[in-house]
């Protein structure tokens, strides 16, 4: 075996390394950015983890943000 | 979308997701022939003799033990009826229920093969002459499956069943497939002969295995 | 249109499942089918759309698209609900209505008839049976098809969802559908028909408007 | 213990989140130098230069094995001691210690390669790694086709640990197998003897293989929470819809 021959596998043993790790990264940040996305979509509609509390507070506070925005341009 | 592309995408996106049996087959090729040599033992030139046979019986068993809940699933479920309601003529639906068990299952093997090869010391011609036996032998495996998946439709342990109805009528399939994979590396017979027989074979099975499931299909739901 | 059947009988495991029914509906009407569990109810409905072998008797439908066969026009909703868990509810219903080769494919208005529109991109495993059922209900308003067999339709369904349900119903019939339904009480139908099953000879009983318990 | 009170996901999220990007950074440094003493290490007197593939196949054996090793601990966590987090631990290094264990059985094979003239040879550790390569594969599988979360960690977790008491039985056996069958003609890898020269830059490799596999474990333990507390949302989104 020339060692030009021994280059290659050695080449070819870093690059499955390389590949192999490469893609293990790639599908754990794909999944990552999914789950954010799904868990983002969730939030949208207002589905929360203690049932409806959270929403009552979310609306509360739309409707005080609502009121002294009204405030500010009467003032 | 017509009817027979929502079974297509309805079936492959079941297959994929979690609970579907997506590559199943293809573990189950890989642990199947990594167990033989240590039956047979490490022997590589013995290995290479028989290499082709076991990897056909492999994919044989591969791709029939997948298939005993093709029907059974809808039938459990109520969609079996509807199917039976819509217009697509039955055949075409189940020729296409076997395209896509064909894509999750046999495709994957016919794939997989070649690297499985390697452990069974296959060289460059044998690998070639395996991968395309398997890729015109596996959908004739399929859908003559397909026939023992619509018999045993109702049955609870549908599955060890399916292989004893199904098994005794692939043997043309797996004679030709190891004989055309065979030839390539030893066979006295040359590459073509038993290639052209099982290509015939495979064209047989997909025209004989929709009607013949089809048929079973309708006896068995009254 | 009009589905009419004279002296069905159906013979299976070895017993009468059901002898001499005999019924007609029309556009526009319900048919109510009552008896005992194990009376036939679903056989017959199953034998009405050809699931089921009938040993006698003709069934007749007039009005409806000669090339089709009664089962190619009719909506079944059997005690499953033809969902697959891991497909998400609007993906089960897209697959339906594509199956039954639906025109306008509103899956979302479908959706929102039966009170799921939120729920579409969940899988069918998380909902409950109810809003599985509804779900199931949902296919009949995605796809158009003049006739509705339902077997015990109210089954798993709240107070609020069988009120829905009626509505649905009575917007079929209001089209000019026709309804056929097994079930124990009544559907809070206006006019309907009953035939009782569990009388050597079913007979049909004609009455409209009130709804009276039967002897 | 630290480990022991990131009982709730939240503050291990919080905990992945602020140790992911420093772990990675770190992984990176030390793989760097540890390829650059790979590189300049001289080459075997046997093998010539392709012993810098064993650079690569050792550690990945040994991260193979330790990541069983992980989900072993991850499996007595769900079973015994019902921590909360262990079966998220325990699935998130499922396909990562499958990754190690296959590049270990590429490199293994590339670098036997010249000497055997095949690519594969039924040698005894190369088999054992085979066969924890399907372990893996199995217990992955198993992951997948049970869908409530629960459920399947106790199944995976009871595969797991029948896999940790069956793997040095299974090289026991494999090694016996091998010398039974002799005639195949065996060569050890890496049989020569290790020099200083050689074995620093391979535990520099080792130890960044090991920070890149703590590196992917908690992402993906990270993914795990992420995607439960998706599962949660939408069966209460279901419930809610009345």
């Amino acid at each position: 075996m020339g060692a030009t021959a021994h280059l290659d596998f050695i080449a070819a043993a870093y690059a499955a390394a390389v590949i192999i790790v490469g893609a293990l990264l790639i599908w754990i940040t794909l999944d990552y950015r999914a789950q954010l996305r799904t868990l983002a979509e969730l939030d949208r509609q207002g589905v929360t983890r203690r049932s409806g509390a959270r929403r009552a507070e979310r609306t509360i506070e739309q409707a005080k943000a609502a009121a002294n925005a009204q405030a500010k341009e009467e003032a | 979308m017509n009817p027979l592309a929502a079974i297509l995408v309805r079936d492959m996106r079941i297959a994929v997701r979690v609970g579907g049996g997506a590559l199943m087959g293809v573990l189950f090729f890989l642990v199947v022939v990594t167990l033989t040599p240590f039956a047979i033992g490490p022997d590589l030139a013995l290995l290479k003799r028989i290499g082709p046979a076991i990897l056909w019986l492999a994919a044989l068993l591969a791709s029939l033990l997948a298939l005993d809940r093709m029907f059974a699933a809808d039938h459990d479920d109520g969609s079996l009826d509807l199917i039976l309601m819509g217009r697509a003529p039955l055949e075409l639906v189940v020729a296409v229920k076997g395209i896509a068990h064909w894509l999750t299952t046999g495709l994957p093997l016919v794939l997989a093969a070649p690297l499985i090869g390697l452990f069974l010391n296959l060289d460059a011609p044998a690998e070639a002459a395996l991968v395309l036996t398997l890729l015109v032998g596996t959908p004739a495996l399929t859908f003559i499956g397909l026939i023992g998946a619509a018999i045993a439709v109702t049955l609870r342990r549908g599955g060890l069943l399916l292989a004893v109805i199904v098994l005794p009528l692939t043997v043309p399939v797996l004679i030709f497939g190891v004989a055309a994979a065979n030839a390539a590396v030893i066979g006295p017979v040359p590459f073509g002969t038993p290639f052209t027989i099982l290509c015939a074979l495979t064209l047989a099975s997909l025209v004989v295995g929709p009607f013949a499931a089809a048929a079973a299909l309708r006896q068995e739901m009254e | 249109m009009r589905l009419s059947a004279d002296d069905l009988h159906c013979h299976r495991g070895g017993r009468d499942v059901f002898a001499g029914v005999s019924f007609a509906v029309g556009s526009g009407e319900a048919l109510i089918v009552i008896g005992r569990n194990g009376a036939g109810k679903s056989s017959l409905l199953r034998g009405v759309i050809g699931l089921v072998r009938l040993s006698q008797g003709r069934l007749t439908l007039e009005g409806g698209d000669p090339e089709l066969t009664i089962a190619e026009q009719t909506h079944y909703l059997g005690h499953q609900d033809a969902l697959k868990p891991s497909l998400s509810a609007a993906e089960n219903l897209s697959f339906w209505a594509g199956f039954f080769d639906a025109p306008s494919l509103d899956i979302h208005g479908a959706l929102d008839a039966v009170g799921l529109a939120s729920l579409a991109g969940l899988p069918a495993a998380y909902l409950s049976a109810g809003q599985r059922r509804r779900l199931s209900i949902a296919r009949l308003i995605a796809v158009k098809r003049p006739i509705w067999l339902l077997d015990e339709p109210t089954s798993t369904l709240d107070v609020a969802a069988q009120g829905r349900l009626t509505g649905l119903m009575q917007a079929h019939l209001a089209s000019g559908g026709l309804i056929m339904a097994a079930t124990h009480g009544p559907i809070g139908l206006a006019k309907t028909q009953e035939l009782r099953l569990d009388q050597a000879s079913p007979s049909l009983a004609q009455d409209q408007g009130d709804e009276q318990e039967k002897p | 213990m630290a480990l022991l009170d990131f009982a709730n996901p939240s503050r291990f999220l919080r905990f992945a989140n602020t140790t992911i990007p420093w772990l990675s950074g770190v992984t990176l440094i030390v793989f760097a130098f540890g390829i650059d003493q790979a590189m300049i290490a001289p080459d075997d007197y046997q093998q010539g230069a392709t012993v810098k593939i064993m650079f690569l196949h050792v550690p990945s054996a040994w991260l193979g094995m330790l990541a069983w090793g992980v989900m072993t601990v991850a499996a007595l966590g769900t079973l015994v001691w019902r921590h909360p987090l262990a079966d998220v631990i325990a699935k998130a290094a499922a396909p990562i210690g499958a990754a190690f264990t296959l590049l270990c059985l590429v490199t293994g094979s590339l670098w036997g390669r010249p000497e055997w003239g095949t690519y594969w040879v039924w040698d005894a550790r190369l088999t054992s790694e085979l066969i924890l390569f399907l372990l893996y594969l199995g217990v992955i599988a198993l992951w997948r086709t049970v869908d409530d979360p629960s459920r399947a960690a106790r199944a995976a977790a009871i595969l797991t640990l029948v896999g940790a008491i069956d793997l040095p039985i299974i090289k026991f056996s494999v090694e016996w197998w091998n010398t039974l069958h002799q005639g195949t003609s065996v060569f050890r890898l890496g049989g020569s003897k290790i020099y200083p020269t050689i074995l620093i830059p391979l535990f520099i490799m080792a130890a960044a293989f090991t920070l890149l596999f703590f590196t992917l474990l908690f992402a993906a333990a990270r993914n795990e929470i992420l995607r439960r507390r998706v599962r949660t949302l939408q069966l209460m989104q279901a419930s809610q819809v009345t």
